[in-house]
């Protein structure tokens, strides 16, 4: 029995680390949050030089072929440091999608691409405020052609192909593949709360797509191993706002003592750390059950993300909280946090989202297996 | 038990609805510009500085003051219900709860006669308007750890140190400032309060950006200020006693007014797909509304008791801890709920957004900050309305520049 | 404006805490409590005497006249004293049912007898487990003989008279009222939570019943006024709590210190006090309401019920907390305040049918007048 | 990352089962009555005692034991893999987690040789189940504050005082027992650690009767208790530094097991109806039961990753309080929760209720409190994990009969 992850996978840890703590200072972050940048390209280029946008991409198609335990690994250290980079779009949603439903062909045509980071890719799903059930979908696909409007759509100005969900002919929601330099798109960027990770809307008019597969199933299983992923970013970003919590803490004093002695603020702490310990678990039982592909995966897929989500809102408004006035100040660090939380628990469909399918996993698991109860 | 004005406040609110009626066309005749969005914060100033001459000249412009210095002396709830009134058709009147609310009580409370004489009247006119000098990067909770230093030269002070989160000192003309005088005293024992002049050589104003993006705050830092010994208020020392009056007044000022968004929250859910209806229909959304709600009321109807301790000729107590303590974790986990109900599209902001969620996710982080943190309410709430036991004191017979400081 | 209690209304508090001071201490209750005793039969009288069962009978039924604000200030003392007596299914329903909704020769014969504690009635709406709609209301009256199984049934052992929700031969629900000592009546006592409130099942077959009433709204008019009377009664309680919380604080001490001199007390216990002002401040608007018979009447009604709720569940599982292993022990009162906390939140329907009716309630407003916000 | 036993493990458990599987059998016809809630505390002893003699037979019953004294020096995991097997046919063993998991390894780290040879064989041949004599009225959360005395007199000490919340106390044969010996030095220094036979003259055990009604825990009352020299642990005023040791030892004992009730609270909301359907159906309902799942399964996973730090023979820090912190307050808003699903149905209580709420609704009141509050595990985690600074103690240098006690 062994729940920790392996010397090589700690070992590109340390690597991932200390080469994002090298090229992805706030300072870079910060340089896409307050610009008209859409993301860093050193960095970006830096991540396909380091391996890791192609570390779970089989070697047929150019990849590295290792397992997705080692992008979960990646994923938490993109997410402690706030890449501003179109990672998760690119690898955990496009190239994740290819290589689950795509043909040989698309794979050869498209996995090589997206894994040396020469196509950025995203998925286009939201079709604007709320969460219709699939049977409301307005995106359409007739004779190969799609006419749609998605929004928000992240990394969608910068994306050169979207992996869209639409309705095709047999009216089923399916996933295509469109290329965005195609006729019939028109993009328009959307001021978001986080812009370092810049949002899109996407108009479709008749343009060529191509499908990739059908069916809500296939749709969900995407997601869930998406889930998983972003969960991981959370992970690593909540884990570091903890981390500035405890140390601003330590280090300020009031009314003669270190804010830290206070009990308010280390209960508070306490209770973050609480949060953030069951999401590290959960965490690590998901990336299990997505490398062995596990019966469990959608459970343990929807428990992470909630886990991931609850806890990185929790640990990066606490922490703004025990930083008192200068965590409201621009200046200060604090907030990029808070912004990426809400971001990444938004991205693929919030907590409401995935705690109907946690209940709706544990009402099939039921029928079946025994729970974790 | 009963809702409604008693005959006496029924009538007073008539006098003050039909004075305010028959000023406001006038005066917005006279000042054009819609109040919104476009109004900068000095046109602001200047727009409420001139409706406060307008108050003066027709009687309503200091009610609860003395006689003696223009006031009519009515009732704190008459002045409430005025407030109510004026609120309706002015909303930038809220520019003077720093300067009315705040620095009037303590000048008449501590100043000499001739202090007040000096200073009350360019406040009644609308001459000028005040702001408050007192949080410092390293006093906040702790306000007493104040660090700015005031040296005696002659018959004049020199102030050296920073001054943070003060609201309204760009467009303001005079302030009131506490300052350290002594620093081998015990640190409530070494300050000293004063009256400025923002236009003094050496004070200069910046604007913070806060995590929101906007700027509604500043820093001020002060440069070897002179201001003369005739501008301190009460005696060498006295500081934090005076601060103290300042401090409870704010709290009466800042009560009443807050927007707790139920409406908002209710046509975000209605207005917003979920699953096969709207989020509104889903049992879950509806809960969590309902939660927000009975706080919300319970709010409002606080709210309610305190004007009716008001109307008895009492004065609120601590217990207003409450509501800011309830109001600023609430709203904030109200707002990220009503981007949680957008969904994916809840990532948007401005323009693009839709509802007032995205703003208010950022801004409600200076709710649970400003005018004391949640950790300062919940200890005044157990503290002066429980009477528990005050947290151990380490710093409290210490000279002040021997109190660990971590620096 | 004058948000407060009148000097009269004070005056009948003081005569109340002091009365109950006396005749309703914590024995009283226990007695009731660890025995087979159904109720104290010596206070129940005594709130007889005190005229409070008649306060709000109008004089011609042989009532003292009063307003309903008066039964507020008693719920509150009754609830504060955690009296063991059948006053609230009563009083607060089954008389406020026959005052609302009987015939005159209904209001002849019953308000008297149920004003001066001759006659104890109650409401007999739970059908078991769950809160199904009204469609599935089993109840049946048929020719006017009562076919149902009732449960539980607060004080449904001692009870004389029950008004029964049931639906009439016209398919609609509505109230019936019960002689329970008539033929087709079976009762069984069962066990439950707060045995100082007791509770049983009522079989009705085919029972001899007469109308009062009929229609959704009538019931949900009759619920809502015994809501906030309800909330008095909680409010009541949890303030008690809270006061036992400060105090224990106050002179425990641990590490040298009184324990209320830690900030983790501290907080918990400001925490408390800021859901006990909100739910203070609802009661008296619900007051105010219902003695008005204000349009507000449904919203303010589940808005107290639901804060009271809430207010005295925290405050008096909290206090416990605060008493540590002592809390735990039957000797301490502090489990009194809980067990009766979750029993008032359950009679007439928990907190979630009441959360419900404050949004309902919220959307008819908003078509109409404006709310709160 | 592999959540299934390695090869060795997979042997060990495999042996493990077999030995079990072989023994129960004839076990359980030597001892017939079934476990439940029939069998007394007393019978519970009983076999409890019995079991842990046949495994001592057996070679299982001190498995992590040094072989000097009849152990077999196996590792924590695989002696945590026998305890899983064996949890599965033999729900009493938990009865000598006191024994086992607390008084053994104080005895191994603190006692004498001559002290080992005379208390370890009866122990791991079942003849003697021990219990903790620590709690006291006074001393819970602040365990340092012991008053019970023990007076020297000879070679003897006299033990006068009452201890509090003794588990097992009624059924025990010999205890664990910390006391004062010195009031007048600092009280972590004053204190003395003891064994001590429950049978002496002087030791009356009454059992408390619960918040919930039932009697779990038990009241020791010592007069005038006369223990020899030879049964000291350690050395006198060592007290506090032993008893560390066996508070060490119960975090690891403790552990794993726990109920998160995710399967009752799902057959409550399955078979409950709620509107037009079942509780299960309401999104209300849903979201609240997914909030509790993901907390219990991170409980879980949690426990799966220390059994991964005991595989690689770590020790489990004090990230345990976690699990205990989580499920204290969880698992009792999750038994009042299902009270509200049962609606007014949920009053009702034992043979009358639907499902484990009304139990556990004043049960876990007590896993708030008990082997840690709520507050000392925040505490814990604060200071031992993130390594924030101790609260301020003003008792820490202060003679134990000096400290303010408010008595």
């Amino acid at each position: 029995m062994n729940f920790e992850f392996s010397d090589e996978q700690n070992m590109l840890r340390e690597q991932a680390r200390a080469y994002l703590a090298e090229h992805c200072s706030t300072e870079v972050v910060r340089k896409v949050l307050e610009s008209d940048l859409s993301f860093d390209t050193k960095l970006w280029q830096g991540t396909v030089e380091m391996g890791w946008t192609s570390a779970a991409t089989p070697e047929e198609y150019s990849g590295l072929g290792l397992s997705e335990m080692e992008l979960c690994v990646i994923a938490e250290e993109l997410g402690r440091s706030l890449a501003p980079i179109p990672f998760g779009s690119s690898i955990y949603l496009a190239a994740q999608a290819v290589l689950l439903a795509g043909s040989e062909a698309q794979k050869q045509q498209w996995l090589p691409r997206l894994s040396h980071g020469e196509t950025i890719g995203t998925l286009a799903l939201s079709e604007g405020a709320g969460s219709p059930s699939y049977d409301l979908l307005q995106a359409q696909v007739r004779n190969g052609k799609l006419t749609a409007k998605k929004t928000p759509v992240i990394d969608g100005m910068i994306a050169d192909m979207a992996i869209v969900v639409a309705r095709g002919d047999s009216g089923k929601p399916g996933l295509y593949l469109a290329d965005l330099s195609a006729a019939g798109v028109e993009r328009k960027l959307l001021s978001s709360i986080d812009e370092s990770r810049p949002q899109a809307e996407i108009i479709f008019t008749d343009t060529a797509v191509e499908l990739l597969g059908e069916g809500q199933a296939l749709i969900e299983q995407l997601l869930d191993r998406a889930a998983i992923l972003f969960a991981f970013e959370q992970l690593g970003g909540a884990q570091r706002a903890l981390e500035m919590a405890v140390q601003y803490a330590s280090e300020r004093f009031a009314f003669g003592r270190q804010i830290g002695s206070f009990q308010a603020i280390k209960h508070k702490l306490a209770d973050m750390f609480a949060t953030l310990e069951m999401c590290k678990a959960n965490c690590y039982y998901a990336a299990w059950a997505l490398t062995t592909s596990s019966d469990d995966l959608p459970l343990a897929a929807a428990t992470a993300r909630v886990s991931a989500s609850q806890a990185y809102y929790q640990c990066s408004k606490e922490n703004i909280q025990v930083h008192g006035g200068s965590g409201f100040t621009w200046e200060l660090d604090a907030h990029l946090y808070y912004r990426r939380a809400k971001v990444l628990s938004l991205v693929i469909g919030g907590e409401r989202r995935w705690k109907e399918r946690v209940v709706s996993q544990l009402e099939t698991a039921e029928a079946g297996a025994p729970t974790a109860a | 038990m009963d809702f409604n004005d008693t005959k006496e406040e029924a009538q007073f609110r008539q006098q003050a609805k039909q004075w305010l009626e028959e000023n406001i066309v006038q005066f917005k005749q006279e000042f054009p510009f819609e109040v919104g969005d476009n109004v900068t914060d000095s046109q602001a100033a200047e727009l409420a500085k001139a409706w406060q001459k307008r108050k003066f000249e027709g009687g309503w412009g200091c009610l609860t003051w003395p006689k003696a210095f223009g006031g009519r002396e009515v009732s704190i709830m008459e002045a409430t219900i005025f407030a109510q009134e004026e609120a309706k058709v002015m909303p930038l009147a809220g520019m003077y709860i720093i300067t009315s609310g705040m620095a009037v009580p303590t000048i008449m409370t501590h100043g000499t006669e001739e202090q007040c004489k000096q200073l009350l009247p360019s406040i009644a006119n609308g001459e000028r308007l005040w702001c408050q000098l007192f949080s410092e990067p390293a006093a906040g909770s702790d306000l007493a750890g104040i660090k700015t230093r005031a040296v005696k030269d002659g018959d004049d002070w020199i102030i050296n140190g920073q001054k943070v989160w003060t609201t309204l000192a760009h467009v303001s003309d005079w302030a009131i400032l506490v300052v350290r005088t002594d620093p081998t005293v015990a640190k409530h024992k070494g300050l000293t309060y004063f009256v400025i002049d923002m236009k003094s050589p050496g004070v200069e104003v910046r604007p913070i950006k806060q995590a929101s993006g906007e700027s509604e705050f500043n820093e001020v830092f002060l440069t070897d200020v002179r201001i003369p010994d005739s501008q301190r208020l009460d005696a060498v020392g006295n500081g934090w006693r005076v601060a103290m009056t300042t401090l409870m007044n704010e709290r009466v000022a800042v009560g009443g007014a807050f927007s707790d968004n139920v409406e908002e929250i209710l046509e975000v859910a209605r207005t917003t797909p979920l699953g096969q209806g709207r989020a509104i229909d889903d049992c879950g959304v509806r809960q969590s509304i309902a939660d927000w709600y009975v706080k919300a009321a319970g709010l409002k109807n606080i709210g309610l008791r305190q004007l009716s301790t008001l109307s008895k000729g009492g004065v609120p107590g601590p217990e207003a801890s409450v509501s800011k303590l309830v109001l600023g974790i609430g709203r904030q986990d109200l707002a990220a709920m009503s981007l949680d109900i957008l969904d994916m599209a809840g990532v948007l902001a401005e323009d693009d957004a839709m509802g007032w969620g995205s703003h208010d996710f950022f801004r409600t982080i200076g709710n649970r900050l400003e005018g004391g943190t949640d950790e300062i309410l919940r200890n005044i709430i157990s503290e002066r309305v429980l009477g528990l036991p005050a947290e151990i004191r380490v710093d409290k017979d210490v000279p002040f520049n021997q109190v660990p400081s971590g620096a």
